[in-house]
């Protein structure tokens, strides 16, 4: 209804960003050498490959949440002709733009299994194989050469959604052609559906399989919800860095801090409502074979994680985001931002490192390494991409309603 | 005395310019409504309705026809009251049968309403004004054929008051450990909320009703019911803080309903039951149904009261394409379902699902798969999703899937229980069918009486959405409206 | 037509609503507590038997003991209710031709039953056992009161779910010596819940409150 | 039309824009007691009116932590403290299971205090208010905009404030008037109040007649099928049989599981049809115990309980001079101490003269116990120093 009210178009010089591909070329150099480190350090420590592959596919899997979280932001916005969110889809759908590479990525963690190596995925160890019935059963499903060719389905398909939607909107900057949005428009809604099943798939193989006699049915709406909140948490602070440094500064505007932090907080009680919802029917079923999974994540100092999600990713920011005027208030929406994006980090590990150390939560050099290495690649890649290009979609035929936003 | 200090203005009608609501044009939003419409307008559109001296004869008729299902199905519940649960089929192993299912069906439906008022709300989608009076509604009626099933299937239902924490002489007190209970509280604090919304919604409607009554008896009844409002400033701050919390409150009341319904099946051990989608799932599925049964009501009643351009052709088809996405959500649970009871490794789980697909039940189990996944799927296309006779098709089949679906999850479960010597086929009786039938009746007659009566649309807030009720509206009055 | 306009005093009247809505709802739940609790539906109920028998006179005056009658008391759960020949053990000499014990002849002369009224009646779904509880030390005094003090019998206690419920998640008042159990005007020295919890603790007695416990 | 029953003025307006500069108008005009009446909430009014937020929010939140606290203390209470009752080995009070009440409690008394106090806010119901009894107003909840000035406003003046409202830009300007009906509750309904309070005394003081008397007909059932099942129990009605017993009586010889007893003078006394002597089991310090037990409650009403045949019932007896009474036996009685223990054994089975049978209320093994601590009570009116164990017999010297 804000049509009413005229704003000019920003200036596609002020909104684009540049001096950026250097850094994220050091950022790569950085992260590269990072990843050789952590791979030198596999090798090199007692039981160091263990973690090495279990610190990678945190390190990835974060990264790749990031990149799905900014794929379905993007989805989103076209499949329900979204307004407002017009000056903050450009910085969704870079983050978007590192799934090709982060998929990629996945393989160090995938190739082994090819070879009987069940570090990671117990399931592909052939000992393991030839004594359980259970993961006899589940063979036809949970062996190395599917795995791969299910893992380049998923990447495949996530390289050509961010390729499509992408391509287009940075196209509609200089053509301003409405062709495109309606042809996103309507791709929207089957590549949602895409969308959904290769996140649910990644999330059963990469994370659920790591205990391979667990399943669980909400595991992918979890693994989602997580994401959304990290996204939102990563918009909010990089709609901050770009406004700090001008790009966005008069264009992104509290109005549209207040609805991304209305959709955080509403992802945050979502997580809060699948967490749930998985704990509880586990918790009060009582079956052995799925009580195992929780009950692991309860050992020693597991314990202290577990509450720690409670706390950190669920009641914590649920009341502090409660506030309309915590969510209109930059500094405590991004300080929010942050634990929430940290907090998914820790949602992750406690997803995957208790296979590697059931006795205890423990961070090793290793994870750091992983971490920043990947980090500094994922980053790397992100800078490179927006540089040059404007931050804001230029000529998006609703990008008006988006400037004039005003919550109501 | 009057002094009339500046001569009225009339309306300027400019020639609206032809407009097609269902463009999906990006460079500029369609109008919500259709021709040209303002405050006098609307009034005067949806008070005509309540305040039409002669009923239609229709109306006489689909009364009287839901009327006499209403009796049928009372009489049902008080043959059923007076001899016992053993009328209906439900017996060993299928204790839980068609009240259950029923219950479940008709709370989905009751789920539509609110998301629409309080969801769409937060969502800031303005389309929604014009329906969601009428959804809400449907969501109080459905709601209340729903807490009949399980009021009744407790048997002795002067014993219902067991169910609430009320000192008495066992001293002892219902268990809070039960996902039934928990029902209880759920359905219980869904319909008050659900009730409050609506009336709070009404208030100002009612208002303009009282101020335009012409009988005494209607003058009394909506101003008793108006509470004396005035449309103040200060009162509408409060109030709509007031529906902002409301729907704020909603919102994750809406999602606690059917998930709560869902741990009635799912915090069990039995096969096809114990399933952690279960709560998502089930939300997903009361949206689908719910959404389904207000197209399938709109349809008529848009047509029937001449609200066609407040209740667009936009309207159905972005409610149709709603429902082709939870369709789908509903689909993704049932494919995710039959992965992980395969991927669990867990023979019982396994053959649950088999047994759906393939054992004596298929045919319900297929009926759902068709109803609720494939035949949704007409609604990819624009040109099915806008053609009145083809929605209203796929939503009565919506709900016919959403109810096998139902009856699908208590049924085919409990029928092949652990051990195979009591497994049985259920069969319903005359009873079970006649109160269910006849629940349309109660529903359709509390729906009837607000058609006739109330506001059917929420007129204070469609008003909120036409361009008029902008500041500086008037300083562009020579835009087009958009 | 002239509007209808509410007075003034209608403004009144709504404020007052709410007092007069929450004393009703006080009042009806206030009523409904008060008349539909078991002490006011089963506690006073003395019906007339067929024969004035006096437990006062026999079980009071001549200090008979409870089992001199009710014989299966302690090896059933059911308390028998004697047969006429018990009554006979003594009636046929004692005022063998009163008026008031005609019923009584007539029932041993046709080998009937003589139809008392059932005072303490559970409902069919309550499974209650005499022998539980006198053997261990509940006494006939904690659920029939002072029987050998009325001349008719009346039930002094509401025997409701919640009555049973207070003593059997609490037993320790009402558990007795074993031979005192029949001693109606029996009464502990000194703490009788210190009595009980040492009785309990000697006998290993720990009712179940489990549903199955009476209703099975 | 007098200044003292005027209320206010109302102006009317065709649209928002003009009320939003009325309003402003108005407000810079210093006025305090004013409002703006809408059909619909006018977005961006709140600041020009000077309308504060409402504390409606803090209530709401106070209203969700009473339930949230509420809620939790309720199911520990209930089930984990009152009644702690294990169900299907959960916890007596688990979060987790105590979780989806409490949310729905949380979001029931936030949702009530954001109906009932937004009316409550908002002064409402109020049904009697001036500006309803205004001619124009009643538009104003269709399609009109009005600014109403109350009379009570310091800055009120009729003329000025009239003139004031008639430049804004209205379309007319009206006087409310004030309310002259009566404010005071008519009799009638008082009255009937009265009456009603009269009438709600008159079921509490039936009830507290019932509760505080006795009566001879039997509680209200209102399940009286299951209260009384079709079943028979002991000792009941039963109309299956032609006896109108339900219990039936077992075929003449019938005898129970464990109840045949081998011995022949164990189970009758005799020793091949002759009473025997002794008994046929070993008496120890429980079967005396059991047989004084049994002897008082079946021997002592007659014979009393020193067997001196003066019991409580042969007291009356004579006390009421019953000519048919015969006193009973004194079980002292010379005869009694020399006859074989058989003989004691069948009287109490059969009876003899005047005394019936008691093998209805004493088991075989209860009567031998009867006549062992007959025995004993008998040896105890005749016995010598010797009868006392050695190590006891100091104390009786």
């Amino acid at each position: 209804m804000s049509a009413h009210h005229h704003v000019s178009a920003p200036e596609r010089t002020r909104v684009t960003p540049s001096g950026l591909a250097g850094r994220g070329r050091l950022a790569t150099l950085f992260g590269a050498a990072l990843c050789v480190l952590a791979v030198v350090l596999g090798f090199v420590q007692e039981e160091g490959m263990a973690r090495l592959q279990h610190g990678w596919l945190l390190a990835v899997t974060f990264f790749v949440t990031l990149g799905l979280g900014g794929l379905f932001f993007v989805l989103v916005q076209y499949l329900v002709r979204a307004g407002w969110s017009v000056v903050v889809r450009r910085l969704a759908e870079h983050l978007a733009g590192s799934l090709p590479l982060m998929g990629l990525l996945l393989l160090p963690v995938v190739i082994p299994t090819l070879f009987g190596n069940g570090q990671l995925y117990h399931w592909a160890d052939p000992h393991e194989l030839a004594e359980s019935h259970l993961l006899q059963e589940k063979a036809p499903y949970l062996n190395g050469w599917f795995l791969l060719v299910r893992v380049a389905i998923y990447v495949g398909v996530w390289t050509l959604l961010v390729r499509a939607f992408n391509r287009r909107s940075l196209a509609q900057d200089d053509t301003g052609d409405p062709s495109m949005t309606i042809w996103m428009q309507k791709r929207a809604a089957p590549s949602v559906l895409a969308f959904a099943l290769t996140l649910t798939f990644f999330a059963f193989d990469m994370l659920m399989s790591l205990s391979y006699e667990w399943f669980s049915t909400i595991f992918g709406v979890y693994v989602f919800a997580g994401s959304a909140v990290a996204l939102f948490a990563t918009l909010v602070l990089l709609a901050l860095r770009f406004e700090g440094r001008g790009e966005l500064r008069g264009i992104v505007t509290t109005e549209h801090y207040h609805d991304l932090g209305k959709l955080l907080f509403a992802f945050v009680f979502f997580w809060g409502y699948i967490a749930f919802s998985q704990f509880m029917l586990i918790w009060y079923g009582d079956i052995p074979e799925e009580t195992v999974w929780f009950q692991q994540r309860w050992v020693g100092s597991w314990k202290y994680v577990s509450l720690l999600l409670l706390f950190g990713h669920f009641l914590l920011p649920f009341v502090g985001l409660l506030s309309r005027h915590v969510k209109r208030n930059r500094s405590l929406l991004a300080s929010w931002a942050v634990l929430l994006l940290l907090m998914h980090l820790v949602d992750l590990y406690w997803l995957i490192m208790p296979t590697l150390s059931p006795e205890g939560a423990s961070i090793g050099l290793i994870d750091f390494a992983c971490l920043s290495g990947v980090g500094g690649l994922f980053l790397g890649g992100l800078w490179r991409r927006i540089d040059g290009k404007p931050l804001v979609p230029l000529r998006d035929p609703r990008l008006g309603e988006s400037l004039a936003f005003q919550n109501l | 005395m009057v002094i009339t200090a500046a001569t009225e203005p009339k309306r300027a009608h400019v020639a609206a310019p032809v407009v097609d609501v269902l463009s999906d044009d990006p460079t500029q939003r369609p109008p919500l409504m259709t021709g040209e419409n303002d405050f006098t307008s609307i009034t005067d559109d949806v008070c005509g309705i309540a305040e039409r001296e002669a009923t239609p004869r229709a109306w006489y008729i689909a009364f009287a026809a839901s009327v006499t299902g209403m009796t049928v199905m009372f009489a049902m519940l008080g043959y059923l009251i007076f001899n016992g649960v053993g009328v209906w089929g439900n017996n060993q192993p299928v204790a839980w049968g068609w009240p259950i299912v029923n219950f479940v069906f008709w709370v989905g439906i009751g789920h539509a309403g609110t998301l629409i008022s309080a969801i769409l709300f937060l969502f800031r989608q303005g389309w929604r004004t014009s329906i969601n009076r009428f959804a809400e509604a449907m969501t109080i009626f459905a709601v209340c054929c729903a807490g009949i099933f399980p009021a009744v299937h407790i048997g002795r239902v002067w014993m219902a008051y067991y169910l609430f924490p009320i000192p008495n002489q066992m001293e002892m007190w219902p268990n809070f450990r039960s996902p039934l209970l928990w029902d209880v509280f759920a359905v219980s604090a869904y319909a008050l909320t659900s009730l409050m919304f609506w009336y709070m919604g009404m208030i100002p409607d009612l208002a303009t009703l009282r101020d335009r009554a012409k009988g005494k008896v209607r003058q009394i009844a909506y101003g008793i019911a108006s509470m004396g409002w005035t449309g103040s400033a200060r009162q509408w701050h409060r109030y709509e803080k007031a529906y902002l919390l409301l729907a704020g409150l909603a919102t994750p009341l809406v999602l606690s309903v059917h998930s709560v319904v869902s741990f009635d099946f799912a915090v069990s051990q039995v096969p096809g039951w114990h399933t952690t989608i279960f709560p998502p799932y089930f939300v997903a599925g009361a949206i689908f149904s719910g959404f389904a049964m207000v197209v399938t009501l709109m349809i008529p009643a848009r047509q029937f009261f001449g609200l066609k351009h407040l209740v667009t052709m936009k309207h159905l088809e972005i409610m149709c394409k709603i429902i082709l996405a939870t369709g789908m959500m509903v689909g993704y649970a049932y494919a995710i379902e039959f992965f992980i009871a395969w991927y669990g490794g867990n023979p019982y789980e396994r053959f649950a699902f088999i047994n759906r697909a393939m054992g004596p039940y298929a045919w319900a189990y297929w009926t759902m798969a068709t109803c609720n996944v494939l035949v949704p799927q007409l609604f990819w296309f624009k040109k099915l999703r806008t053609n009145l006779w083809v929605m209203m098709g796929v939503c009565i089949l919506v709900n016919v899937g959403m109810w096998f679906e139902r009856f699908v999850i208590t049924v085919i479960s409990l029928s092949r229980d652990f051990l195979p010597s009591s497994w049985d086929y259920f069969k319903p009786t005359a009873v079970d069918v006649l109160t269910f039938a006849g629940s349309f009746g109660l529903f359709f007659t509390l729906f009837l009486l607000f058609c006739r009566y109330l506001p059917m649309v929420a007129m204070a807030e469609v008003k909120t959405v036409l361009p008029q009720a902008h500041a500086g509206h008037g300083l562009h009055a020579e835009e087009p409206a958009r | 037509m002239q509007r209808f306009h509410f007075p003034r005093w209608t403004n009144a009247l709504v404020r007052g609503l709410p007092v007069v809505a929450f004393l009703s709802a006080v009042y009806l739940v206030g009523l409904l507590a008060f008349g539909a609790s078991p002490e006011t539906l089963a506690v006073g109920y003395a019906p007339r038997q067929p024969i004035p028998f006096s437990h006062k006179l026999h079980a009071g005056e001549l200090a008979i003991d409870c089992r001199y009658c009710h014989t299966t008391v302690e090896e059933a759960a059911h308390a028998a209710v004697p047969p006429a020949a018990t009554c006979m053990n003594c009636h046929t000499r004692i005022k063998p031709q009163s008026p008031l014990l005609r019923p009584l002849r007539e029932a041993v002369a046709k080998d009937e039953p003589i139809r008392w009224t059932r005072v303490h009646d559970l409902a069919d779904y309550v499974y209650f056992d005499h022998s539980a509880h006198v053997t261990r030390g509940v006494s006939c005094v904690s659920c029939h009161g002072r029987v050998d003090q009325m001349e008719v019998v009346e039930q002094v206690e509401p025997l409701s779910m919640g009555w049973c419920l207070e003593c059997h998640r609490d037993p320790a008042p009402n558990v007795r010596p074993v031979d005192k159990v029949f001693d109606l005007a029996w009464e502990p020295q000194g703490d009788a819940r210190e009595l009980g919890r040492r009785l309990m603790e000697e006998r290993g007695i720990a009712p179940s409150t489990d549903c199955s416990t009476c209703h099975r | 039309m007098s200044a003292s029953n005027l209320h206010g003025l109302v102006a009317y307006y065709a649209d928002v824009d003009s009320l939003l500069a009325a309003v402003r108008r108005v407000r810079e005009a210093g006025y305090q007691r004013f409002d703006a009446h809408s059909p619909f909430p006018v977005h961006g009014i709140d600041p020009v009116m000077g309308i504060r937020p409402t504390v409606l929010p803090w209530l709401v939140l106070g209203a969700g932590l009473t339930g949230c606290a509420g809620a939790l203390l309720m199911q520990w209470w209930t089930n984990g403290h009152d009644y702690a009752f294990l169900i299907s080995g959960k916890p007596l009070f688990g979060l987790p299971a105590a979780i989806p009440v409490t949310f729905e409690l949380i979001i029931l008394l936030s949702a009530f205090m954001t109906f009932f106090g937004m009316l409550a806010l908002n002064t409402l119901p109020l049904l009697s208010n001036p500006l309803l009894r205004t001619a124009g107003f009643g538009r104003v909840t269709a399609d009109r905009f009005a600014i109403s000035i109350e009379a009570a406003d310091a800055c009120f003046e009729s003329h000025a404030t009239r003139e004031l409202l008639a430049g804004t830009g209205a379309l007319s300007v009206e006087a409310c008037e004030s309310d002259e009906s009566s404010a005071v509750v008519p009799k009638w309904i008082k009255q009937l109040t009265m009456i009603g309070a009269a009438i709600a005394l008159i079921p509490p003081a039936l009830i507290a007649m019932e509760r505080y008397g006795t009566r001879t007909t039997p509680r209200i059932h209102v399940i009286t099928d299951m209260d009384f099942q079709s079943k028979a129990k002991a000792q009941s009605a039963s109309l299956l049989f032609e006896d109108g017993r339900a219990m039936r009586r077992p075929v003449e010889g019938t005898l129970a599981v464990g109840e045949w007893i081998e011995d022949e003078y164990r189970a009758t006394g005799k020793v091949a049809g002759q009473l025997g002597t002794g008994f046929p089991y070993e008496i120890d310090r429980a079967v005396m115990e059991r047989g004084r037990q049994r002897f008082d409650i079946y021997c002592g009403v007659c014979h009393g309980l020193d067997g001196l045949g003066r019991g409580p019932i042969a007291v009356r007896a004579e006390s009421l001079e019953e000519s048919a009474w015969v006193p009973p036996t004194n079980l002292h009685d010379e005869r009694l101490l020399t006859v074989p223990e058989g003989h004691l054994f069948e009287v109490i089975t059969n009876g003899v003269r005047n005394m019936p049978a008691y093998a209805a209320q004493l088991s075989v093994d209860d009567r031998w116990a009867v006549v062992a601590y007959l025995r004993a009570l008998q040896r105890s009116r005749n016995a010598s120093i010797e009868d006392v164990p050695t190590d006891q017999q100091r104390n009786f010297k």
